[in-house]
């Protein structure tokens, strides 16, 4: 595919963004600056290559429904850093005014439709977005990512049948990093191959290694391409993996799984296998990737202040935005 | 004024909203070939807006609540009560809190329509009444109209409002009767209709329920007892006002579902009578619902546990023997 | 398979005890003396054979879980005439004192854990019986009887991976007579075979032709013994056609399905297929055969006599029932 | 008497019973390495009984009524009270009712754990009391313990059980501390606890809103208020007798929860007190819940809608300045 060097670059830049801004997360957190927030965050290192690589594919105008693990997709959406990072610690700023936290980002003005607290409830959100672009004839699609366990859901059988039989212009988009919490997809899910799934649907099912994000573009690219031309949806599986613990609180104890285990993925990552690419091609010299570097990583501490500094949302937020005033169209 | 039957009101107001507003659709398992409530509607707006769904409830109401932050106004059909909590997940953690979580960003234009109810011989799976379960989550409203009049007004009201509604209508009211307008009117939400004005006792019914307690009333009136009737409509928002009055007038109230007793809608507005008009009850508040039991199937049982004319006179009978 | 005459003749009793019962549903409802029942009757004409193959491999001590149109089921699976009967009419004497009705037929003693209400909702409870069963070590089976349109609910794909992953000894059956209701498998199901279903979950998916009861038996026999070998659960897809409305209520008028298609499918009766086999091969003269039936007949009006004539529960089971009495152990 | 928390405390009640009966078995998402009410089972009694689930809600719930129909006694732990409407389904239309369905012939013995609650930063998701709606559904029980001692006595009633129950923990009650036995006992159902004697005001609270009334208790008596806390621990069966005694007595009641206030429990209790103890009643019953809004993520904002001691004690005086 045509993959220019400043998309590339692009991603590149991404996928660092989000390394950093939940490298940053973690260690506020340890830092107790996330005294408010308690264990409900999810860090996305490790499968940045997924977020970035399907959203490179994407036009602003397009949607995406997400997860509990959803700032990655939030940032290589478009969401603004300071906006994700302020909603985190719970600030006015924030792009939900701190009422929604972590597992409720969302920003409707690049199409990010909400990070989720319920495992699999995004997957219908995107099954009926992709129905009111169908009904308005637009050519935008809808992007739903979820983990492997989210795949032994109800939500997702339903929602990608009825996305199926309707054909409508959804890419759903399964993060597959081998456990749910502490559950192995093995513990957990009947078949190895999620992508298998999309069998029962009469639907494509692609496999992709989710920790090469060139992979991951191509895939996601073909399955927009099919949705915007009115093909239905696919249903992609890539293969990752998480570094971190399932949440900030479990950062460390993982007795569920092996050190090795988690070692041997991180030598395959994605942000390491692209630099390298970068250097070995010449597309982009080691210094050059270092100011990126540089770059991005004031971009994130300037995030972490900005959020810092922040003021919380003033009480009488505590009872706005209930319900939405009545619109008499008559 | 023209007669109508319960359920063509419901079709009328879907007939004409889809008329006015191009993003409405209608969704729900079943409704394409129905011969009620959406009788005819594929015919008028075709496929695309009129849509059969599989039996996904989960599913299709979760793609009603993703269709409706995007831009379409869906009324979804849920064919009973009993359905809803395959799919309240969804209702609850999605449609109503979206707006709340997502800081104002998002509105969820739904109405979810449920022909509910018991006393049709529906048996454990096909007669509940849920409406007390939605009346406990907020940002939902709750609708549940009594009349063809209501219905109608009352329905063209949630397809227009911006937030999600859940619209209760009942299977046994659909074949009854009603005068309704022949041009088009809407009833806002929030305001009881005082059904049958009257001083000794106050009964608030819902659904189904009013008709009988319409009855009472007549018949009561004939022993000289007179009974005010009130049907509070939407119970999100609740009409306060006019139950609180009625009371004021009566001191005495009668609160009358088709609904399991325990928990029920009648505790709400119970609870509420003793908290803000305690000083003029001067009996205690009556509840007249269903028994805390399943449904049976067979006829004969079924009666012994949905509150009826008898029932009702009883109750009134107790108060106005008090003092 | 070895299918000794006898079997094959007990066999063909049984579809017509059905096919006998629920015309004489039909018959009743017409007449107005299940006035009580109103609509929510609906009949298994037609189908007959895919109960009676299965449950042909069944032993007494094994379950089922059965559906809306579960009649069939519950006469396959030994629940007496009378009693069946009975419970359609709210009587007394049915096997649950009429507090269920035909979408509540349950007989514990035969294995009958009832029909239900709530499409796809007998598929979870199968798969719990399967754990119940595999905790005991005993030899049981359980067996799942479902539709067509009920192999897009949640439940199913949940039940039948949770079965899959603990490998539990359960058959899952589904009968696709084309239609929920009024809607068409293709305006509702994304996949043409539901058997294909089966590769989600990495377990068999076999196809089979519903309207041969000799192919159900051995199918379902098939899938009986993997489930009691220890092997796991089997998704067994029946292609069948019922020839009534989808309940009671809708007898004649039938919109949405073509009179010819229906003509079609009763070309491949399943009791004519066997009598007419019985005949060829000369297992039974068709003057022994018109004794069976006219036995069966018999028996089929003996029930609705004994339902008819039963009187209904007194008022005070109403109450009766909720709770178990608590059984303190200690 | 030894002290212990009361995670601790459901899981000595989770261990013993398992060691008495061995048709008991564990089943839930996350359990078997989890560091709470679970921790440690799976190496005492194996993966057979101590099964981690796929993330299938309505599934496995599903499972676990059909395996305790058929012998097994499960006891099923469903994170937080936001996937109850996941799982409903299977609760109210399968647990609750067959037994009455099929007319006594098989029984559900199996309990739900459910650790909810909010004041967690959980969000609009994650914290969630929905003890309300299974209130409304006859054929269940529903027991909400406040303290450790209360935890384990009553999760070991709930085992013994032979019909399903839903089993309220709070997650904020989870490293809260309190004396039990060493040896084994259980509390009997339908048993209120009066957690402090008093005569002036009743307070009736459950789960962590207990612990709120009983510090309230303490301020107001430095004032010579004296407040008559008390905890009905099961929602089904009631003891109602305990607290219209209470309300006898005292002629005023609050009644406090963390739910929402519109239809929660607390409705409930209101109705009951007002139909049958409104001879008592000295003034209005006063609820102090949750505002009816969802849950925001940011700590200062829940704060303002969770009922808090505040509250109580405005309540409390409010009804003191009453006469
Ligand atoms: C419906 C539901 N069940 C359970 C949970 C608790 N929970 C939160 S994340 C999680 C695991 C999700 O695993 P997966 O979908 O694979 O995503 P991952 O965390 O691996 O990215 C669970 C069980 C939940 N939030 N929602
Ligand atoms: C969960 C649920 N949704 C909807 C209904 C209403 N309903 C009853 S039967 C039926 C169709 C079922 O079709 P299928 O599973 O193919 O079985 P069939 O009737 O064809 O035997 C529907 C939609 C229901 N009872 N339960
Ligand atoms: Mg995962
Ligand atoms: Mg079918």
């Amino acid at each position: 595919m045509n993959l220019s060097n400043e998309k590339l670059i692009e991603m590149y830049r991404k996928m660092l963004e989000i390394r950093y801004f939940e490298e940053k997360i973690g260690e506020l957190f340890v830092l107790g600056a996330l005294a408010y927030a308690r264990g409900f965050i999810h860090l996305y290192v490790g499968e940045e290559a997924v977020a970035v690589g399907v959203c490179a594919g994407l036009r602003k105008e397009d949607y995406i429904t997400s997860t509990h693990r959803g700032h990655g997709h939030c940032i290589a959406k478009g969401v603004q850093l300071n906006n994700v990072m302020a909603e985190i610690l719970g600030k006015q700023t924030g792009c939900c005014k701190g009422k929604g936290g972590s597992m409720h980002i969302a920003d409707v003005n690049v199409g990010v439709l909400g990070t989720s607290g319920i495992v699999g409830a995004g997957i219908p959100l995107a099954t009926g977005v992709g129905l009111s672009i169908k009904l308005k004839g637009s050519e935008q699609v809808c992007v739903s990512f979820f983990g492997d366990a989210a795949s032994n859901t109800g939500a997702f059988h339903e929602a990608i049948n009825l996305a199926a039989v309707w054909k409508l212009p959804v890419v759903f988009i399964c993060e597959n990093n081998l456990y749910g919490i502490t559950v192995s997809a093995a513990e957990s899910t009947s078949v190895k191959d999620i992508a298998d799934r999309s069998k029962g649907y009469g639907i494509p099912g692609v496999i992709v290694d989710g920790m090469d994000v060139i992979a991951v573009y191509e895939a996601a690219s073909e399955a927009i391409k099919r949705a915007r031309e009115g093909l239905g949806p696919t249903l992609i599986e890539c293969k990752t993996y998480r570094y971190r613990g399932h949440s900030v609180m479990e950062q460390w104890a993982q007795a569920y799984r092996k050190p090795e285990e988690v070692e041997e993925w991180k030598r395959k990552d994605c942000i390491l296998k692209l630099r390298t690419k970068f250097i070995q091609t010449n597309i982009l010299e080691e210094e050059k990737i270092c100011d990126i570097e540089k770059e991005v990583k004031s971009r994130v501490e300037e995030a972490s202040n900005f959020a810092l500094q922040s003021p919380y949302p003033e009480n009488e937020e505590a009872i706005k935005d209930i319900y939405a005033e009545v619109e008499m169209s008559f | 004024m023209k007669e109508i039957l319960y359920r063509d009101a419901i079709n009328e107001a879907l007939r004409e909203e889809m008329q006015r507003d191009k993003s409405i659709i209608v969704m729900g398992e079943d409704i394409k070939w129905s011969i009620w409530a959406t009788k005819g509607l594929v015919d008028e707006f075709g496929e695309d807006r009129v849509r059969n769904t599989p039996i996904s409830e989960l599913g299709f109401v979760g793609a009603a609540v993703g269709a409706a932050m995007t831009g379409t106004r869906p009324v979804v059909e849920i064919m009973f009560d009993d359905l809803l909590p395959i799919c309240s997940e969804q209702i609850v953690n999605q449609a109503a809190r979206m707006r709340y979580m997502f800081g104002g960003q998002t509105k969820v234009p739904l109405v979810i329509r449920v022909p509910g109810g018991a006393g049709v011989s529906g048996a454990g799976h096909h007669s509940e009444s849920l409406e007390a379960w939605f009346m406990h989550i907020p940002g939902l409203k709750v609708v549940i109209p009594s009349t063809p009049y209501d219905v109608k007004g009352l329905l063209k009201t949630a397809i227009r409002d911006d937030n999600p509604v859940i619209f209760k209508e009942h299977k046994r009211l659909y074949s009854t009767k009603g005068e309704i307008p022949e041009d088009d009117y809407s009833i806002p939400f929030g305001q009881a209709d005082i059904k049958k004005e009257g001083k000794d006792v106050t009964i608030i019914a819902t659904s189904y329920m009013v008709l009988e307690a319409l009855s009472v009333a007549e018949t009561l009136s004939k022993e000289g007892i007179s009974v005010e009737v009130i049907d509070p409509r939407t119970l999100v928002p609740l009409d306060k006002k006019t139950i609180i009055d009625s009371v004021k007038k009566t001191g005495k109230v009668v609160i009358v579902h088709e609904a399991c007793k325990r928990c029920g809608i009648g505790a709400e507005i119970a609870a509420i009578i003793a908290e803000e008009a305690f000083d003029y009850l001067d009996a205690p508040i009556k509840r007249v619902a269903r028994l805390d039991v399943p449904i049976p199937f067979s006829r004969p049982l079924e009666n012994c546990l949905l509150p009826n004319k008898e029932d009702i006179i009883k109750a009134v009978k107790e108060l106005l023997a008090i003092r």
